[in-house]
């Protein structure tokens, strides 16, 4: 459903992106790897809108979406998380996962109406309210801060905000999930567990989704992904099922080295 | 041709004066991102002690030289017992306002010891004569406001590139608790450039004073308020931007009100500049923001 | 230490306490937002204890200026939009008004509905400098704007009577309430302000205040997050901007006169202060700040020229205790007490 | 060279860690340990000066105190904090970023010659040299924040989840590089890591910290990871 | 409650001040004040009110800061009106603030004087307003007047502040302009604090007028004619508002002064005419010693504000209501002569003089002409 096809994309003297191609298919668990700096976070920068590409396009279900803007992308269903965190400091846990239910989910219906109802003390505009709460719960129970959730974002610890980020996405779920490195700075057990619980959120979902997973933990990526993608300076190397890849000498000599 | 040389050089007048009142504010808000909204009060309550000094018979000179090192203190107390309080529990607003009601207390007490007259110093100071440069009225005064705006920042951006201070300011603008991991005495330095800020807004004032000779209550709020327009235009960024905002602010007012009109003259330079930013959304010299995520 | 520093705003004391105290944060809850209804309740009380038309005047301009200030919020303290133009949608309302009854002969209500459009106009346009202009650059386009509108308000004499004021305005009443009468006038006013700050209220704490806090933090997350900013942020201007018009229109009924030179950068920047001692998205702080405040001007008038050094003392007073200064002061001076957790 | 007692700090009213001691040899590395929110990124501000910790905590570095100082003198003293996720200067370039990193330094042609060596150790950030920092991917900002903590040439360097957004190579690299200096420069380092395995590789001892108390301390030599791990949880419902 | 007892009203005649004291214009407040004190010093000294109930009664004055603003003009109005303590109310730098403090006093039958802001609204749209004023398009008709026929003008450049009366300052100066055949080449407006002029000199210098007119305040006058002398513009400049201000101008305008001819048009030429035994006369000797200027014009009429007060007590209006009623009754000696009013609470005449500058202080000047300026905005050379 998701395709990128020959992206490109410089900055100043840099390549970040040479003619990236792949897809993402239906319930598919992409992985994508490479060393530091391969433009990995560029890749997704461009796919969910904030950066636009010299040359290629990525379509979702045959729209094309790298004219639209982030807003737009999310609302066609691409959600993503940050390598660097982006969570609203000054509001609580739960609010900033309210936040992301209202602004994702606001986007199909009229800004307006919503307000009015809003004003109105229309049921509707309850009943939403108490969806959101409800939707918002649910989302911080799945990664685990729950009893968190009254505290300022700002307390939490790195881990956590992470989660944060995570769970921020995942109430509205989209049909493509994009993580950016989602398990930095937890213990090897925590991090599996997290991944876990994402992927069997992505296999059981209702609607179709898909997971563009970026992470450096390579035998838990390879472990979950139906595929994985290697990038190394800005182009893609490889691309295959995680059993070819893992024993790819390519990919042992610039991304898991010693030994 | 001659009229419009001539409102040329008076605009490059009025900004080299706005100019080095943007230098020494600029330098607080370029350097550390904050609105420095008692600038232009504490220099006229420096000025108006200097004033008194002088009538109580003291050497014009000397007297400004304990004016402008009163400036300079003054500055470094208003950031250690308004700004710091507040900008260290990250109420930027607040110091803000804070800042300013400091200024509000300032013209009062100036009020209070001197009234609402305005003060006027004696002729002759410096020379007021003007140079005719092909028939085109060049003041001595407005030219030595551009020599010592254009020195001074000079002279400042030759400190911060050699001296660790240049790259320590950029740190504390950018992030205040990484920096001091890296050994900043951020308090320090914040001080050194309010303390700056004082004198050169200072050195600017006498200067104003030695051309106009008249000292206002009103004039502080003015001071804040050129200043702070001609950082923006400026851009942040740089200390030379403010500079180059000063003169450009001088320049604009001075042509809207030869060729265009008096009496909306706020209306079109405002007009003209809200055009500018809109062209230039990081003003004349400041930084585009790259987006990385 | 913008990472380190711990819960400084209201929101999060308040919380840190409910944490403590399950069963406090439903009472609490509750009280909070009873507070409001009841200081209405008070004001609405107000006239049959005073008879002094001075002390009622004062109040009744109090609720107008806390009713024009809380509107403020939706876009300074929410949107994060430095507005230094409310005062200019205040005048802009007032001389909709003002024109219309005057010269058009419409009746108030119409033109006070006239004046929040036109008003939220403005407010739109402004909003329109956000797409390209940020933060402080931001502040000077809308100081430019409050400049402009000021001196085009003075300089078009044939349409806003020039810089001498909008006389003539005749006496006006709505929902059979006179402006004429000091009482009913006063009503009005704590109408308008019960109005403005229940509309505000339920935007800011709704999905229009949420959304707003995130596309005000942070641009990116919320664009990440399927939410356009310009579209939220225009918003916002555009209620701030309208229902600071509509306020206008009670201005004028008020004071029946109105000039140019009341709606220029003082009165924006006051509007603005306010609303930032206030705590900028707390409401109830937001309004008593402005209706306080301007109690506090009208007594210190009477000590003649100190008033402006007075003003600046109950700034800086305000702006410590709401900023925490002073509570951190008393807490080193208090042995008893001595936390040297926080910084 | 470092020994920590009764270290008790916390954010609000409530302690995050409690009554903690550790120590630190000259030339020795400790690994702390432990789940998240344990209070290790806690541990660290407090040994830097970042948060003031309880009156009766005593920090003493090289035979003196240095609780309640500022971390301007405490990095003066020769201890240098690489922060937890990635802080750099984003608008300074990278070279800029090592650079203030030795701003307690006046030796100006060691520092130039310091950081010629560093970029010279990692190309992934030399060839961004004069980027700005907050340009550059995950990955080479935490190569640089690790510099720049470096550059200050501490005594006692605290790192705080170095590996964080690391490639595997890159991390083994880093932990390589890490050793080497240790051993030129005798330097301690007090490392907080996720990855246990890793850690005890590098380290000496290894501590773990649970809900804010040492559950666990011992020589690596005498453990095994699995050990080490199965003091996480130890407090869960103790409190 | 607004109905009150001459006892409760108290035993002197209390007359409050509404003034900028504060901000930009808060000298010319705080001469207005100034003015104000003198004239009930003046008062008592020679025994208080000398007839009706009040006999004997002393006067004292209270200032009030209104900034220039409306809302706090109309909130000083409403403390005058609910406090009854005050007998009058009078100041006003400019008409807004008159005219918002009149709307409020017209809900309590009360009136007030005006004494230095008279846009023409306040005569045609409010009927509690009394103005001490004569219009002010009838200042620059007399000053065009006089440029034409005594200095033989052709042409003049003006520059005057962006205040708040403007608008008619340039109405009356068109007008005249276009009666003495005299031609405006530009009129320039700055905005207060200004204190560079030398681009708008400039843009006047262009034309080369035969005489410049100045419509500034106080120091900025001085400032003004000191950059023009200094950009080589000789020509006569004819100012309103500057000289009146005595020191202030002088010490701004410093070696300027001499060179060229100055003239000032004002009201307070009276004092410079006055015989010795004249209030006016009395009043410049005063406020001179007290407050260490000569007297400005705007002084002048606040005094003549609180004479008008006494004037109408002593006629009869020994209660603030009924204050309006006697106001056209009034006869006494004031400041500029005797006080008389039109039905319409206009005065019947003020007088301006032209006066050409000798010296470098206030002080010396000569009276070169006078004109009476009618409530109806006509000026007539005496
Ligand atoms: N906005 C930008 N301007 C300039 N260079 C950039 C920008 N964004 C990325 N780069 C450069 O492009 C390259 C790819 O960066 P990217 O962030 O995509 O790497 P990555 O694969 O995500 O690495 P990591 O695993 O370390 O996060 C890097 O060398 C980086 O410095
Ligand atoms: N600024 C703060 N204000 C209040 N509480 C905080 C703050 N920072 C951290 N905390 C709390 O202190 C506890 C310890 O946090 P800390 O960051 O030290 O954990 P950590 O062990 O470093 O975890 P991680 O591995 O996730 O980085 C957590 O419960 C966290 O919520
Ligand atoms: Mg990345
Ligand atoms: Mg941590």
């Amino acid at each position: 459903m998701l395709h990128i096809s020959n992206i490109t994309k410089s900055f100043g003297g840099v390549h970040a992106l040479k003619d990236v191609s792949f897809s993402v298919g239906d319930r598919e668990i992409v992985g994508v790897i490479g060393p530091n700096g391969s433009g990995k976070s560029t890749l997704i920068n461009v796919v969910s809108g904030f950066y636009r590409p010299d040359g290629g396009d990525v379509t979702l279900d045959d729209v094309s979406l790298v004219a639209m803007a982030p807003a737009a992308i999310r609302r066609q269903g691409i959600g993503r998380t940050f390598q660097n965190l982006r969570l609203v400091e000054k509001m609580s846990v739960l609010d900033n996962t309210i936040a992301g239910y209202y602004l994702a989910q606001t986007g199909t219906r009229s800004l307006l109406w919503t307000w009015l109802s809003e004003l109105l003390f229309l049921p509707s505009a309850r009943k939403r309210k108490q969806e959101a709460k409800r939707v918002a719960r649910e989302a911080l129970s799945r990664v685990g801060l729950s009893e968190k959730s009254e505290m300022l974002a700002a307390n939490l610890s790195y881990a956590d905000q992470k989660r944060l980020e995570l769970a921020r996405v995942l109430t509205l779920p989209p049909r493509i999930l994009i993580l950016d490195e989602p398990t930095a700075g937890m213990s090897v057990e925590e991090a599996d567990e997290l991944i876990r619980t994402i992927v069997d959120l992505v296999k059981t979902s209702d609607n179709s989704m898909s997971l563009l997973l970026i992470e450096h933990r390579l035998d838990l990526v390879l472990d979950v992904s139906d595929r994985a993608v290697v990038m190394d300076g800005g182009a893609v190397i490889n691309d295959d099922v995680p059993a070819v890849i893992a024993h790819d000498p390519e990919v042992r000599r610039i991304y898991v080295g010693g030994e | 041709m001659d009229y419009f040389l001539q409102q040329l050089v008076n605009g490059t007048g009025v900004g080299a004066q706005y100019a080095l009142w943007c230098v020494g504010y600029g330098m607080v808000y370029q350097v550390l991102g904050q609105l420095h909204f008692a600038h232009g009060d504490t220099l006229v309550f420096a000025a108006f002690v200097g004033f008194t000094l002088i009538v109580l018979g003291m050497p014009f000179w000397i007297a400004m030289t304990l004016a402008t090192v009163l400036a300079g203190l003054l500055a470094i107390s208003v950031e250690r017992v308004v700004y710091r309080p507040l900008i260290s529990r990250n109420l930027v607003f607040m110091a803000f306002v804070a800042a300013m009601a400091a200024g509000f207390m300032l013209r009062a007490i100036v009020q209070f010891f001197w009234g609402v007259q305005p003060r006027n110093f004696d002729e002759g100071i410096l020379p007021t004569g003007s140079w005719d440069v092909f028939g085109v009225r060049v003041g001595y005064l407005p030219m030595l406001n551009l020599v010592v705006a254009v020195a001074i920042v000079i002279a400042f951006e030759q400190f911060l590139r050699r001296s660790k201070h240049g790259q320590a300011i950029v740190a504390i603008s950018e992030d205040r608790s990484t920096a001091e991991l890296m050994g900043i005495q951020i308090n320090r330095i914040i001080a050194l450039i309010y303390g700056f800020s004082g004198v050169i807004g200072m050195i600017g004032l006498i200067l104003y004073i030695t051309n106009f000779r008249t000292l206002t209550i009103g004039l502080g709020f003015a001071i804040t308020l050129k200043a702070f327009i001609a950082a923006i235009i400026g851009g942040i960024g740089s200390i030379r931007a403010a500079l180059l905002g000063g003169i450009l602010l001088g320049i604009t007012e001075s042509m809207v009100s030869a060729y265009m009109s008096s009496i909306l003259l706020d209306a079109t330079v405002f007009g003209l500049l809200i055009v500018f930013l809109l062209l230039m959304p990081n003003g004349l010299m400041g930084q585009k923001t790259q987006l990385k995520l | 230490m913008s990472q380190l520093t711990t819960d400084t705003s209201q929101q999060s004391k308040f919380r840190g306490l409910a944490n403590r105290v399950p069963g406090a944060v439903a009472v609490i809850r509750r009280f909070s937002s009873a507070l409001p209804a009841l200081f209405i309740l008070i004001g609405a009380a107000a006239p049959f204890l005073i008879d002094s038309p001075f002390r009622l005047q004062v109040l009744t301009l109090a609720f107008l200026n806390a009713a024009v200030v809380t509107a403020l919020t939706i876009s300074l303290g929410y949107g994060g939009l430095l507005n230094l133009s409310q005062g200019t949608y205040y005048g802009l309302g007032a001389y909709t008004t003002a024109i219309l009854v005057t010269e058009h002969e419409w009746s108030f209500f119409t033109a006070v509905i006239a004046a929040a459009v036109f008003a939220g106009f403005g407010g739109y346009v402004l909003a329109l400098a956000s797409l390209r202009v940020r933060d402080d650059y931001f502040v000077l386009v809308s100081l430019g704007f409050t400049f402009a509108i000021a001196q085009l308000m003075a300089n078009l004499p044939s349409i806003t009577r020039g810089r001498e004021g909008f006389f003539g305005i005749p006496k006006l009443s709505l929902f059979g309430l006179s402006f004429n009468d000091p009482i009913q006038a006063y009503f009005l006013c704590l109408g308008l302000f019960a109005f403005v700050y229940a509309i505000t209220r339920r935007l800011a704490h709704g999905f229009l205040g949420r959304s707003l806090l995130v596309v005000n933090h942070d641009d990116v997350a919320a664009r990440s997050m399927g939410m356009p900013p310009f579209k939220l942020r225009a918003t916002s201007m555009v209620i701030s901007s309208g229902l600071a018009g509509i306020c206008g229109g009670f201005l004028v009924g008020t004071i029946q006169f109105i000039s140019p030179n009341d709606f220029g950068f003082d009165a924006s920047f006051t509007m603005t202060l306010y609303a930032i001692i206030g705590g900028l998205t707390s409401l109830a702080g937001v309004a008593s700040t402005a209706f306080i405040f301007t109690l506090l001007l009208e007594e210190f008038r009477s000590l003649g020229s100190y008033t402006v050094g007075l003003v600046g003392l109950a700034v800086i007073i305000a702006v410590f205790i709401r900023g925490g200064v002073v509570a951190d002061v008393v807490r080193k001076l208090l042995p008893s007490s001595r936390n040297r957790n926080r910084r | 060279m470092l020994s920590v007692e009764n270290l008790t700090v916390g954010y609000g009213k409530a302690p995050v860690l409690n009554d903690v001691d550790l120590n630190v040899a000259r030339g020795e590395i400790l690994a702390v340990c432990g789940p998240n929110g344990a209070g290790k990124s806690t541990l660290l501000r407090a040994l830097s000066g970042q948060l003031k910790p309880h009156q009766r905590s005593r920090i003493e570095f090289n035979g003196t105190s240095i609780v309640g100082k500022n971390p301007a003198y405490i990095v003066n003293q020769g201890i240098a904090l690489c922060p937890e996720g990635r802080q750099v200067f984003p608008r300074m370039t990278t070279e800029d970023n090592l650079r203030i990193g030795a701003y307690t330094r006046t030796d100006r042609s060691a520092v130039d010659a310091d950081i010629e060596d560093y970029l010279a150790q990692w190309p992934v950030i030399e060839r961004r040299r004069d980027s700005s920092a907050g340009l550059l991917s995950g990955g080479e900002q935490q190569i640089l924040v690790i510099g720049r903590a470096l550059m200050s040439n501490p005594t006692l360097l605290l790192l705080d989840e170095p590996s964080l957004g690391l490639a595997p190579v890159l991390v083994d690299r880093v932990y390589e590089g890490l050793k080497k200096i240790t051993q030129e420069r005798e330097l301690s380092v007090l490392l907080v890591e996720q990855n246990v395995v890793k850690a005890m590789e590098l380290a000496d001892r290894i501590a773990v910290l649970s809900h804010g108390t040492k559950s666990f301390e011992a020589d690596v030599a005498s453990v095994t990871s699995d050990e080490v791990g199965s003091h996480y949880f130890e407090h869960v419902g103790g409190e | 409650g607004d109905s009150k007892t001459a006892d409760k009203a108290g035993d002197e005649v209390r007359i409050l001040v509404s003034v900028p004291l504060s901000g930009d214009s808060a000298e010319s407040g705080q001469d207005m004040l100034n003015g104000a004190k003198l004239a009930a010093r003046y008062l008592n000294e020679n025994g208080g009110v000398k007839e009706g109930p009040r006999k004997g009664q002393k006067f004292t004055v209270e200032g009030a800061d209104d900034q220039l603003d409306t809302q706090a003009a109309s909130t000083i109005a409403s403390r005058f009106a609910s406090d009854d303590k005050y007998y009058g109310l009078t100041g006003y730098l400019t008409s807004g603030q008159a005219q918002a403090a009149g709307v409020v006093l017209d809900k309590h039958g009360l009136g007030l004087v005006s004494s230095y802001s008279g846009a023409s609204f306040l005569t045609d749209e409010a009927d509690n307003i009394v103005l001490a004023l004569a219009p002010v398009e009838a200042i620059p008709v007399a000053m065009i007047h006089y440029a034409a026929t005594d200095l033989g003008a052709k042409t003049a450049g003006a520059i005057s502040g962006d205040f708040s009366f403007l608008d008619s300052y340039h109405e009356g100066l068109n007008s005249g302009a276009k009666d003495s055949g005299v031609k405006i080449q530009s009129q320039e407006t700055y905005a207060a604090g200004t204190s560079d002029f030398s681009t708008l000199l400039t843009r006047i210098n262009r034309e080369n007028p035969d005489v410049i007119m100045s419509g500034a305040f106080q120091s900025d006058a001085g400032k003004i004619v000191a950059q023009a002398r200094k950009a080589g513009m000789n020509q006569p400049v004819i100012d309103y508002l500057g000289e009146g201000w005595g020191d202030s101008f002088f010490e701004a305008a410093g070696s300027a002064a001499t060179k060229g001819d100055l003239y000032a048009s004002d009201s307070g030429g009276v004092i410079t005419e006055a015989t010795s035994d004249s209030i006016a006369a009395w009043a410049g000797k005063a406020f001179e010693a007290e407050y260490g200027k000569s007297m400005p014009s705007a002084a002048a009429y606040t005094f003549e504000s609180v004479l008008t007060f006494a004037a109408a007590i002593e006629a009869g209006a020994s209660d603030r209501t009924d204050f309006l009623e006697y106001v056209p009754k009034i006869s006494g000696e004031g400041f500029f002569g005797p006080i008389e009013f039109n039905d319409d609470l206009t005065p019947v005449s003020r007088p301006l003089f032209v006066s050409k500058f000798t010296g470098t202080t206030p002080q010396e000047k000569e009276v070169k002409a006078k004109y009476l300026m009618r409530s109806d905005g006509s000026v007539e050379r005496q």
